[in-house]
């Protein structure tokens, strides 16, 4: 029992990171069309960003609540000016160009920025503070929960309730779903869809960029191959929760991060991913569009 | 009278002659970069039949590269049997993979087909690093691969090796141009362009998509076999799903469905990074920035291919 | 140590009595393959560095046999192919030596060309299939699995008398094959395998299977992956409360081990020969301060060394048999009783595995540095 | 003096020219009908006027300012609105939120009441207000596509095809309600290919054929003239 | 007169809506007949099912008296029955050759390895189906541009390239989607010649088109439809003095007479 409680603590926590990192991709996807393949490389460009702000000026003491907000607030700011750059100048000029081509150029991308973080940051591992938060635990039912866990679940749960009721509850928010659902549509309700994409291009590094400092701060470390890794799981989440769902993103992130908790845990270790792929081509077979997507024709 | 013209086949025919002497004109190093550029051609070329031709968003061909180089490693280290022999299989049981893999995912559209062959590629990494059945060698992969023979002579020295690689390659690109030429190469080009036009003219989509997906997977399992041979050793890591993602590019970046374009990408993809290893870890950096200027200054690729004439 | 000062001074010697001679005399040319771009530039890099700046201080004593060293590196990328085409690279620079790489794949791959061209390869690289074909040219830089497997299983079996023992692994080449070797090594010593589980190098997420590990109560948790994921695995065991000590196999030695762990990483054991920075011999120490003078950093790990020790051994050989053909300093090389290096004294044994090395068991300490606890260090 | 001016309008999709030169205006207070066979482009005169398609020759006016190369935004805030062919109701977004939306350029405040005043309008959207716009039938999401334009507040309303696929029974309410916003003093251009009913609403209106205007007369001389039958139904067999 | 296709009481509904309802009409060979309806009446609707597109939720589709209800689109061309679309399908990136041998994609009977190797008897039909081709491109006035990009050509040639693919098919019965559209008055005249050009070789038509005077002129048959429902049927003369055609048109006076 203690184990199954802790295999669930173990899967909501990277769920919730997968989750908001796969919140930047469909997104992208809701309103562009586009597999945005340097999203995940943006968020742990975000890790490095609040990593220099933690370690830059901390001088080896305890940083502080407030720094550790600095950090955040910065890389989110960074993280988000990155994503509206990379957009301008990949994406805008293919908009109407087969869409396979802006594909490459998000892998460009991609590219650029993992070689872009060894350069200016070294290839190697480079290590969180410890003193970042508080080392709590608490054991409940025979499962061992931290605080830092704690944090990542509860904030992953009220971003996403935040970008939900921001989404679903502003003006700019249904907006940037009507330009999702109808771009010309849009257009005649007086919605500036420029505006809607660079906002998501904002929103989602944005999102992406607390995601990276999670992961920093959870695992305590970076390096710059990592975006690779972390923006695959959350694009497959994506697929798997339907791509271009908002909720889908979520529900997609923390099925995942079960799937792999209990894969590892209950199947097979050396077997695990093979087992979370095969689970998501089944999921497609039997659902094409993922579990919350719509069944809409594809604007190929 | 007409005098001699130019025109793509044959200056194609007279660059792959010239190709024929490149070892005697290029050191070992360059020798084996190009046999590398054959081997990456001819995988590149069979990821077009189904990304470029057919249309499908296959982004897990590594996996059928793998296959074949597998098939080849396995059947020559532990039955002997002779690296040539080993080919035919090779390219069968890549399609039958290639078939039996897409048969269910061909009703998948787009992005979703993408995701699903990611799927598959990471599934035959993981199958090949756990060593089934003791036959793949697990992570270490399968070393000591021999040499091909043909007429009892040895292809052992690189320069041999490249001969036959780019023998292969020149075959591969006759039976792309028949393809371009045939019933069944213009029927994945119909779909590819409007698939409900197509169905209306009787193209079976669903045994077309298949066909190609079989045909791209021997080619590549053929490729396979050939970079087997070439390493005289296979891992499970020369087949990860980055390597799908270089080919997915190469084709996107070259020019879709256009034989020539598909081989200035295999040369600006692989050939074009060996030319600037001078710039060590900035090379990536670079790399990727070239990737972003090529597409956004031309979406079409480097080389798209020509709206053909009778 | 007497004997390494003697070398030392012989190879002075030696320089001294050949720089006269030549002064228009072509390099010596010196290959590193290795992985400077990709998941193990670091490593690589740091391989490269280390080479490039052992051959600048033996250029600034004049070189070797009156001729300059030259460093051509060739980036592999840890990939199989990229691998065979630097060989061929190298092999065509008419490079004496190749230091490097990394990786088994790139070493594999890139191994029977070095063979077949009559050119040295001494490289990292522990995976089995290096040594199946018996090439003349390979020396192993690393120590092979075997021994630490059998040191390791002593040590857990042996010395600490563990009765439940779980091993992990990621898939790596290096790390499965250490991972199969000390499963086979503590069941032929009568100890007891609880689990043998998998990992994904780099996805940080071990939780699961370490809580499915927990519920088995081993008394020791035995990883053979790398640093990254080992500092990683020890501070999650911490985080679940997991009472078994951590062992680790010798890619845990990095200093960023003992960061990533944290406060968790004291009392954790790694498996093998000394760490750089406690590396007991001055030689070692005096190389590690070089490094970090002129790259503002130290080493990534013992990788670095231990490559170093490849270049070290190699220059050498070339002073020692005052040649660079191969068939000289293959002999040389397979026939040295021992060599100081490093990383420790060691030689190679006929097939070019590193013989001889001195493993200890160490354990972390608070301030995250090591402590040798088996076998019990004596003074010097 | 006239809201709307266009002058000598040029649009091509690729080759094929879709609007020919079109000349017409629209002066305030009045509602006036474009109509036309399917294909004669009538849509894209709509598309155009919004800014949806770049044109490639002409000029369109409207209160003064010539917005021919205006994006379609800042058309909706110069005043602008238009209820779309095909109705383009947002599918997956509920009933409320598409007409909240249709007010995206005024001030929050003002669009509660406005909203307010379509469901006065059309009851049906008010029972509805909080399915899916997409759930709607054929009619309702056509009071939909109307409501969500009026709320902007517009000075000219475009109506594109405010009767396709429509039930008559529905097409007469529809118009009805239509009857009822001219009434209130705006300024509607409505393009349908049922020209007895817009014509009945119409003051005045233009007949497209193939991109060109063919006719242009008062709505009572065009519905008398024969004209319309024929440019519906054709000339008698030769 | 034999019957070639007969729909008998078709219908089917997308989202709650009824598009087509219990519609029924035969098409004889040699017939030229012609479907019209206001826009949204559902006539491309009936299309699509007739093709495979989309399979009828009741009733039955015959061809020569067999039921081929719900067969795909790629078994009903099999049958000869061939089609063109309202917005032209023609592959964007292909000439007009190239467009126009697509048609002929049955009457290829080489494997694809036959393909793929270049076989002589492979050889030899591609060199056969390209006399075809351009035997079908001399009778529509298109050899000139054979080797055109066919997405470059003005929109009424289009059409026509569009119909000569249909017809290298060797169909039974053609449908024509409102093959008028977008042409000028000149294209449109032509187009009545080529209707009639093509029902001399024995070929059936099928035609949707708003262009009444294409419509009135080349059917020998015409069948009215609006709401998904079939509302008149008859000849020319007869269906323009229809009262629910010219209602169903230019809409309904509800509350005055107005005399046309």
């Amino acid at each position: 029992m203690g184990t199954f409680i802790q295999q669930i603590v173990n899967g909501l926590t990277v769920g919730g990171i997968y989750a908001l990192i796969a919140l930047g991709y469909t997104m992208v996807y809701g309103v562009m069309r586009l597999i945005n393949f340097a999203h995940g490389d943006l968020c742990i460009l975000g890790a490095f960003v609040g990593l220099t702000m933690l370690t830059g000026s901390a001088g080896g003491g305890h940083p502080g609540a407030a720094l550790l907000l600095l950090a955040f607030v910065v890389s989110i700011i960074a993280i988000a000016v990155a994503g509206v750059v990379l957009e301008r100048i990949a994406y805008r000029p293919l908009r109407k160009a087969d869409r396979l081509a802006a594909v490459v150029s998000a892998l460009g991308a991609s590219l650029m920025i993992e070689n872009g973080i060894m350069l200016v940051w070294g290839p190697q591992v480079h290590v969180f503070p410890s003193n970042l938060l508080p080392a709590t635990t608490w054991h409940v039912a025979g499962a061992t929960i931290s605080f830092i866990q704690v944090m990542i679940i509860l904030a992953s749960l009220v971003l996403m309730a935040a970008l939900y009721l921001f989404v679903n509850h502003t003006r700019f928010g249904t907006a940037i779903r009507a330009a999702a659902i109808d771009q010309d549509a849009a257009r005649l309700m007086g919605i500036n869809v420029n505006r809607v994409i660079t906002s998501v291009f904002i929103i989602g590094p944005g999102l992406g960029a607390i995601g990276g400092l999670f992961i920093g701060i959870y695992y305590r470390e970076a390096y710059f191959t990592m975006g690779w890794t972390y923006g695959l799981y959350a694009f497959i989440a994506a697929i798997l929760g339907g791509i271009g769902n908002i909720p889908g993103a979520m529900l997609g992130g923390v099925l995942l991060g079960l799937f792999n908790a209990f894969a590892a845990g209950y199947v097979s270790s050396s077997w695990q991913d093979a087992i979370t792929f095969g689970l998501l081509i089944v999921i497609l077979l039997v659902r094409p569009t993922g579990l919350l997507g719509e069944r809409v024709a594809e604007k190929v | 009278m007409r005098g001699f013209k130019l025109d793509g086949l044959k200056l194609g025919a007279l660059l792959w002659a010239a190709g024929l002497a490149l070892p005697f004109a290029l050191d070992s190093s360059w020798v084996s970069i190009a046999a590398f550029f054959a081997i990456y051609a001819i995988t590149a070329l069979s990821e077009d039949v189904i990304l470029g031709r057919a249309g499908m968003f296959d982004m897990g061909h590594a996996v059928y590269f793998g296959i074949g180089a597998y098939v080849t490693a396995i059947l020559n280290t532990t039955l002997n049997v002779p690296i040539l022999l080993t080919l035919p299989l090779a390219m069968l049981l890549a399609a039958a993979a290639g078939a039996l893999l897409s048969a269910p995912l061909i009703r998948l559209r787009g992005d979703y087909l993408l995701v699903a062959t990611i799927g598959f590629n990471a599934i035959f990494v993981l199958a090949m690093q756990n060593n089934p059945g003791g036959i793949t060698g697990g992570s270490d992969g399968i070393t000591g691969i021999g040499v091909p023979s043909l007429f009892g002579l040895q292809l052992e020295s690189q320069s041999a090796m490249f001969w036959l690689d780019w023998v292969l390659l020149g075959l591969v690109l006759l039976v792309m141009r028949n393809l371009d030429a045939c019933e069944f190469g213009r029927a994945l080009r119909y779909l590819k362009q409007d698939e409900l036009a197509a169905s209306t003219l009787g193209v079976d989509a669903r045994k077309v998509k298949t066909l190609a997906f079989a045909l791209g997977a021997a080619l590549a399992g053929l490729a396979g076999t050939l970079f087997a041979v070439q390493l005289s050793t296979v891992s499970p890591s020369s087949f990860v799903f980055t390597e799908s993602v270089t080919l997915f590019a190469i084709v996107i970046v070259g020019g879709q469905g256009s034989i020539p374009g598909v081989l200035l990408g295999t040369a600006l993809m692989f050939v074009v990074p060996q030319i600037f290893r001078g710039l060590a870890e900035y090379r990536y950096f670079v790399f990727g920035i070239a990737m972003i200027a090529v597409m956004v200054l031309r979406p079409q690729g480097l080389l798209p291919r020509r709206r053909s004439a009778a | 140590m007497l004997r390494t000062s003697t070398i030392g001074l012989g190879v002075s010697v030696a320089l001294l009595a050949a720089s006269g001679a030549a002064h228009a005399a072509p390099p010596i040319k010196i290959g590193v393959q290795a992985p400077i771009t990709g998941t193990y530039a670091d490593e690589g890099q740091g391989i490269a560095r280390a080479v490039k700046l052992l051959a600048a201080q033996q250029n600034a004593k004049g070189g070797l046999l009156g001729r300059k060293i030259e460093v051509i590196t060739c980036d592999d990328q840890g990939e199989a192919a990229q691998a065979a085409i630097c060989a061929r690279q190298l092999v065509n620079d008419h490079v004496v030596a190749v230091i490097g790489s990394y990786t088994s794949g790139a070493a594999l791959a890139a191994e029977p060309i070095y063979a077949r061209a009559d050119v040295i390869q001494t490289s990292d690289g522990t995976s089995n299939e290096l040594l199946k074909h018996g090439y003349k040219t390979w020396f192993g830089n690393a120590a092979p699995n075997s021994a630490e497997a059998k040191f390791t299983a002593h040590y857990l079996v042996d010395v600490q008398h563990y009765k439940k023992i779980a091993v992990l692994t990621d898939h790596s080449s290096f790390a499965t094959g250490l991972a199969e070797a000390v499963v086979a090594d503590v069941k032929a010593a009568h100890g007891t395998i609880v689990d043998k589980s998998f990992i994904n190098a780099g996805s940080q997420n071990f939780s699961p299977v370490l809580t499915k590990l927990k519920a088995l109560q081993p008394d020791a948790l035995y990883f053979s992956g790398y640093y990254s994921d080992g500092g990683l695995i020890r501070a999650q065991m911490t985080q679940l409360g997991m009472k078994a000590t951590f062992v680790g196999g010798d890619a845990n030695q990095n200093v960023a081990f003992a960061k990533i762990a944290g406060a968790a990483a004291a009392g954790s054991i790694i498996i093998n020969v000394p760490a750089p920075a406690d590396l007991p011999y001055p030689v070692a120490k005096q190389f590690v301060a070089d490094y970090k003078t002129k790259y503002g950093a130290l080493p990534p790990s013992v990788f670095t060394l231990t490559n170093a020790d490849g270049m070290r051994a190699v220059m050498q050989a070339i002073a020692a048999t005052k040649s660079v053909k191969p068939a000289a300093l293959e002999t040389y090389l397979h026939g040295m009783k021992s060599f100081q290096g490093l990383t420790g004294t060691f030689a190679w044994n006929a097939k070019g595995e590193r013989t001889g090395s001195p493993f200890v068991a160490f354990e972390v300490q608070p301030d995250g540095s090591y402590k040798i606890l088996y076998p019990t260090p004596t003074a010097g | 003096m006239s809201l709307l001016t266009i002058n000598d309008l040029r649009v091509a999709y690729g080759q094929i020219e879709a609007l020919k030169g079109v000349s017409l205006t629209v002066a305030a207070g009045e509602v006036v009908a474009i109509l036309g066979a399917n294909g004669a482009g009538k849509t894209t005169l709509m598309r155009a006027i919004s800014g949806l398609l770049p044109k490639t020759g002409g000029t369109i006016g409207f209160e003064g300012t010539d917005i021919t190369r205006t994006n379609a935004d800042r058309i909706v805030r110069l005043g602008i609105a238009q209820s779309p062919e095909g109705r383009r109701v947002f599918g997956t977004l509920t009933v409320a939120e598409n007409l909240k939306l249709g007010g995206f350029t005024r001030p929050a405040g003002e669009i509660p009441a406005s909203v307010e005043a379509i469901y006065a309008m059309f009851p049906r959207l008010a029972e509805r207000r909080a399915q899916f716009a997409g759930t709607l039938s054929g009619g309702e999401q056509q009071m939909l596509a109307i409501g969500r334009a009026l709320v902007a507040k517009p000075k000219l309303l475009l109506l594109d095809e405010p009767s396709l696929g429509l039930a008559p029974i529905i097409i007469q309410s529809i118009f009805r309600s239509l009857r009822s916003i001219a009434d209130t003093g705006v300024t509607i251009l409505i393009v349908e290919q049922n020209a007895r009913a817009a014509l009945k609403l119409a003051d005045r209106g233009y007949v497209l054929e193939v991109g060109r205007i063919i006719h242009q007369d008062n709505a009572s001389n065009l519905l008398a003239s024969g004209q319309m039958q024929e440019a519906y139904l054709g000339r008698a067999a030769s | 007169m034999t019957a070639l296709l007969e729909l008998d009481g078709i219908g089917i509904s997308f989202g709650g809506l009824r598009a087509v309802d219990d519609l029924s009409f035969t098409v004889n060979q040699g017939q030229i007949v012609g479907l019209i309806g206001p826009n949204g009446a559902g006539k491309t609707t009936v299309f699509n099912m007739i093709t495979g597109v989309y399979k009828p939720a009741s009733g039955t589709i015959r061809w020569q008296g067999n039921d081929i209800t719900g067969a795909k689109p790629a078994r009903i061309a099999t049958l000869g029955l061939r089609r063109t679309f309202q917005t032209i399908r023609l592959f964007a990136d292909m000439s007009v050759f190239e467009n126009v041998r697509a048609g002929c994609h049955l009457a290829a009977r080489q494997h694809w390895w036959q393909g793929l190797l270049a076989l002589p008897a492979q050889r030899r039909e591609e060199a056969e189906l390209a006399a075809r081709t351009h035997d079908i491109l001399r009778r529509l006035d298109l050899e000139g541009v054979a080797d055109t990009p066919a997405t470059s050509l003005p929109y009424g040639v289009q059409r026509r390239v569009e119909l000569a693919r249909t017809l290298a098919g060797q169909p039974r019965l053609i449908i024509l989607d409102e093959p008028a559209a977008g042409l000028n008055d000149a294209e449109s005249a032509a187009l009545n010649d080529t209707i009639f050009m093509i029902r001399d070789t024995g070929v059936t038509i099928l035609l949707v088109e708003h262009d009444m005077n294409v419509v009135m002129q080349v059917s020998d048959h015409i069948v009215v439809i609006n709401f998904g429902r079939k509302i008149a049927e008859g000849n020319a003369t007869a269906i323009r003095t229809n009262p629910a055609v010219i209602e169903a048109y230019l809409g309904r006076d509800d509350d005055e007479a107005t005399a046309a």
